[in-house]
């Protein structure tokens, strides 16, 4: 079978385009994903010693983190998307009675941005999750002799974590969020399920128009590599900057 | 100075300390010797606060430790610790390392805390590694920078737990000198050793602990010519 | 209402002639996976018979639209909350859609058919139990083979899109697809599938008819959009249009 | 928005029958993907010493393990599932020549088992690629002093890996192993888009049919929810039957 | 039965040895002492050749190990080695450990290496360890079973690298004393320590090196009381 290169050459833009879009979302996901998980990762551990406060800190704090962690790390992305953009979405953004948006705002959202509002908020919710996990094992790798030597001192619990613990835990951090946003540009793809256009969705389209697989799906696969490649080089030279070696 | 009074400790069902009475004054060096496990860096620990007590007396420089309301960072700004692996911040500069504690816990400018940490740093000998980060140094002299950090909150008593024990050997004998100066100022120390050549020429007193109890204390010349206990004997003649 | 008079250009709406409540722009939805119907092309562009056709309709009926590329799966839902306010893609009017929807009148005339491997001697429907069946998730298609074989049969194979089934009977990983004729015919079109004939079974698929649809109630918009086509029917350019993309029958 | 529990009762013998094609799919995957990461894991560490070895073992052995690698890390499992269903399979296994398999067998293979094949071979080898890292991390990760004390007692290379290092590695590698089947029970969602009725295909034909999305979404994840829970209960329980605590 | 003609070492630019020539004789127990990263560990491994050696020849039993042709296993049989570190396979009980090589390499029958191993593990004084796994022994425990694991090959030479400095106070005793004994037995060894009264008692001869070269050699009694290197007594100054 020869290749068409006029089937690369005619959805090229469209490629392209939806490479942007897909960076877009991603770096916009990590972004988002970064903030949540951050503070999901600080419920997660949050505790507090005595009487009351112990089991409010559990039930606000803590098991709504572990619930959330649990569902979004525990399912499939592919059926979040779903979930979201058909079921969620429409509750919160809706022009009749949504519970964030009305009226002729959430029209002009849903028309204009629905996929895309609803494609990164998933996968923010997704990366969530798993950096609120990579958050808890960064601050738990810290070495609990630099806790005990910070406090040994007369330093408080939150003065220990501002200086301590948080700035090495963040340099331990940066190479598995690096792997997180490598997962959540390939993640990124599944989003095209409710038409957002990204490239796997570029991909498809040409797939549709002109029934050829290799050509449009190499022609990704490509990009893909390309960008994880990058992504993952700029990882090892995290590693390799922040990793072991300036620790200890 | 510190007084300790039927301390017992617990880690879950296991009972670590069995009942420590003691009293430890200003300007004593007491020197604390046993075998492994025995539960002398659990005693330690105790005294500032690093391991909840389980029940017993024990009181710092006039703060209760076994009182919720007292303030313990409070009583952690009088006493000083020393660590045997050192526990440097390593994403800070030894200088860093020596002035963050005084300039966020005691309140102190920032000028006045580098002053204070180069003086310091003069003082361990080490000068010229103010700008140097933790990982570059050896192991004897990041032990001196863990001194120098302790001193710079300027506090009333020292605690040692084994400071020169993950040390090669040639490093042993500059922070022993360090401690060794310290002593002839008049500080409060409480020092875990293995060394006994420290113990007899510093120490004030030796206490030695086996299974969490204090065996046997006295004077260095004592414990280490004369001890009346079986076990501490048994022990001598393994470490001597 | 609008337009007693017949404007020449349509997407004028300056003249003022009429009381017109203001240019509203409604957002269209459609599946464009679905040439000749609605399709991508290599512009990014939406195009296809239904877009050009409800282009004509709401030039001649006096309102504006922009089309939005929605996935086939859900597409009911962006009308039921609001996402969409017509959608237009090749959607069959069923007495199942009409509880959920309004729709227009028809104005295309469907038929399912039978995409065989050359080799196969089915002759109808029937025949067809305990084989595989290739459909389109939601569509009449998947409907009909449902409703036959048990909704839960596992022989029914749904995909994302029609093309995807017919490449997947090509490649011989089924025995059958069941599709409207006008995607079967563009897909015929594009790849000359050598291995591939097509039958009819007059018994088992009534003729059906594609129409728009809009949320249920909304009868200001309806009556717009059947005024528009009727225009549209009247003055020709439906014929034009099933010619461009269709043929001669 | 009341719960239609019809919907849910309707569709719940495909729901069971997709859990349980779920399950097969991701055991199967898991022990290919094992096999593969296994022969990929070690090629990828294949070394010789001296030289023309040197560079035939680079080109037969570490470069093409690596770009296998690099390849099915580096590009969404999505994408694999298509290329391997829609442009390798028909190349393979084709009744009118396949390179693999021809004539009848192969048009019985596709007619019947053609997803289920394409789906498990793309699983397979995207879980492949995952593991060989795992594989090797895990071979990195035992002390090299075990290895000098082996060899200081006089036993050969393949004698240390096979008495000492591999035994060592194992343990250490059950764990992310149990990570990895839970990202496969999860992936798996993803062969519904070659037509494989699993659960995700359970739960788009319910949507399909009846525009219904909490009911079939909600009830396919918590099956997942279940499974992968249960899938890291044992993995927990491996850590801390293989753990650390063991080896050192 | 060793002899070493100026050993040179890199790893990569950095000159490790820089010309280390020696000869070790059969029944003799050197010692080998010197500050930290002077090359010590680096060229007890060039001698059992887990260090690929730069250039410099190293004759071993009889065995050229900087050739090529050499079969390498072949010597290792010969020289067994102690690591600081211990090493003791921890997925294997401890009489497991001891059985292994002998079976492995030597073809020794199960019925025989077990017996052997019995014998060893009766004169490392762990006879009731034999069915424990080396994580539920005391470092000490774990040394003494890697000496008797080495000493299961019957080897010609053994060779310890720092076999005392991972362990407590307490448990160096229990080690040396094994090494004690051995020597006394008339086994060949080279000691790298920093125990001086273990190189003062048993060694036949010390070695001192410093920076990649020997400073010194000479018995014990000339070395500790009369050296006549400036750097030598520096050193011995400071961990005496
Ligand atoms: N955080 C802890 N949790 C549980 N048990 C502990 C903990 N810390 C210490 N122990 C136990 O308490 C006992 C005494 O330990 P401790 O560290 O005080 O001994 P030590 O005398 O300092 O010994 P070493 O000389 O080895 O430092 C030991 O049996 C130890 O296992
Ligand atoms: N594998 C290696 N790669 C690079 N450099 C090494 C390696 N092993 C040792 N070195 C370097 O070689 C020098 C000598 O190391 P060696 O371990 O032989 O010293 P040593 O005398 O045994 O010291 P110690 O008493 O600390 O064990 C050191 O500077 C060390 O950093
Ligand atoms: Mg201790
Ligand atoms: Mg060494």
């Amino acid at each position: 079978m020869g290749i068409r290169w006029d089937v690369i050459s005619d959805y090229m833009p469209m490629f392209l385009q939806g490479a942007v879009m897909t960076l877009e979302i991603t770096v916009i996901g990590v972004l988002f994903g970064t903030l949540i998980g951050l503070f999901a990762g600080i419920a997660r551990l949050a505790y507090a010693k005595y009487g009351l406060g112990k089991y409010l800190v559990a039930i606000f704090f803590r098991w709504p983190a572990l619930l959330y962690i649990t569902f979004f790390r525990g399912t499939p992305l592919f059926v979040q998307i779903l979930i979201v953009h058909f079921a969620i979405m429409p509750l919160l953004i809706n022009p009749d009675g949504g519970w964030l948006i009305a009226g002729d705002l959430a029209r002009e959202i849903k028309s204009e941005h629905g996929a895309l509002v609803s494609g990164i908020i998933a996968l923010s919710l997704n990366a969530g999750a798993y950096i609120a996990e990579i958050f808890r094992a960064g601050i738990q790798s810290i070495d609990i002799g630099q806790a005990e030597a910070a406090r040994s001192l007369g330093m408080t619990y939150s003065k220990t974590m501002r200086f301590i613990i948080i700035p090495q835990a963040f340099r331990r951090m940066l190479p598995p969020l690096g792997n997180e946003a490598i997962m959540l540009l390939k993640d990124s793809s599944l989003v095209s399920v409710i038409g957002l256009a990204e490239m796997a969705f570029a991909a498809k389209s040409a797939f549709g128009a002109t029934s050829r697989v290799w050509e449009p799906y190499i022609t990704i696969s490509i990009f893909y590599l390309v960008m994880t490649l990058g992504l993952s080089v700029l990882v090892s030279w995290l590693e390799r900057r922040y990793g072991k070696g300036d620790i200890r | 100075m510190i007084y300790v009074k039927d301390l017992h400790k617990y880690f879950g069902k296991n009972e670590v300390l069995k009942g420590i009475t003691c009293e430890i004054k200003e300007r004593e060096v007491v020197c604390v010797i046993g075998p492994s496990g025995s539960g002398k860096s659990t005693f330690l620990r105790c005294l500032n606060a690093l391991e909840e007590i389980t029940s017993g007396e024990v009181i710092v420089d006039g703060f209760n430790i076994a009182d919720r309301r007292t303030n313990i960072n409070k009583v952690r700004e009088e006493v000083g610790m020393v660590f045997q692996r050192f526990n440097l911040f390593p994403h800070m500069t030894v200088l860093e390392n020596i002035m963050l504690a005084p300039m966020q816990v005691r309140k102190v400018s920032k000028d006045e805390a580098e002053k204070r940490a180069r003086q310091l740093l003069a003082k361990v000998g080490l000068s010229e590694k103010a700008d140097a980060y933790p990982n570059s140094l050896s192991g004897g002299q990041q032990q001196r920078v863990a001194i120098a950090r302790a001193l710079a909150m300027q506090p009333k008593i020292m605690l040692f737990d084994e400071p020169t024990s993950a040390l090669d050997p040639e490093m042993v004998g500059e922070v022993l000198d360090v401690m060794k100066s310290l002593a002839a100022e008049g500080m409060t120390m409480v020092v875990v050793t293995h060394e006994m050549g420290f113990a007899r020429e510093v120490g004030d007193r030796v206490i030695f602990m086996d299974q969490g109890i204090i065996m046997e204390e006295g004077s260095p010349e004592q414990i280490f010519t004369n001890a009346q206990n079986e076990r501490t004997r048994a022990f001598l003649s393994k470490v001597l | 209402g609008c337009g007693g008079k017949t404007e020449p250009a349509g997407n004028n709406q300056a003249g003022g002639s009429t009381p017109a409540p203001q240019a509203k722009e409604y957002v269209v939805g459609t599946d464009a996976a679905y040439a000749p119907f609605e399709s991508v092309n290599d512009k990014k562009e939406i195009v296809g018979f239904d877009i050009e056709l409800l282009q004509a309709i709401a030039d001649k009926g006096g309102f504006k639209v922009t089309f939005k590329n929605t996935p086939w799966d859900g597409i009911f839902e962006t009308l039921k909350n609001g996402d969409r306010d017509i959608l237009i893609s090749a959607i069959t009017i069923t007495d199942k859609r009409k509880a959920d929807m309004d729709f227009s009148e028809k104005y295309f005339e469907a038929q399912q058919l039978i995409a065989l491997p050359q080799s196969s001697t089915v002759k109808s429907l029937d025949e067809l139990k305990d084989k595989k069946i290739g459909v389109q998730t939601g569509t009449t298609g998947d409907e009909i083979v449902s409703e036959k074989f048990g909704k839960t049969n596992p022989n029914i194979v749904r995909f994302d899109t029609t093309p995807l089934a017919l490449k997947e009977l090509e490649n011989g990983g089924l025995a059958a697809v069941v599709a409207d004729n006008g995607v079967v015919n563009n897909y015929v079109k594009n790849n000359a599938p050598k291995n591939l004939k097509f039958i009819e079974d007059n018994k088992s698929f009534e003729k059906e008819y594609y129409g728009i649809a809009v949320k249920k109630g909304n009868k200001e918009l309806l009556d717009k959009i059947n005024a528009g086509f009727k225009k549209v029917k009247e003055d020709g350019t439906y014929d034009k249009l099933v010619e461009k993309y269709f043929g001669k029958k």
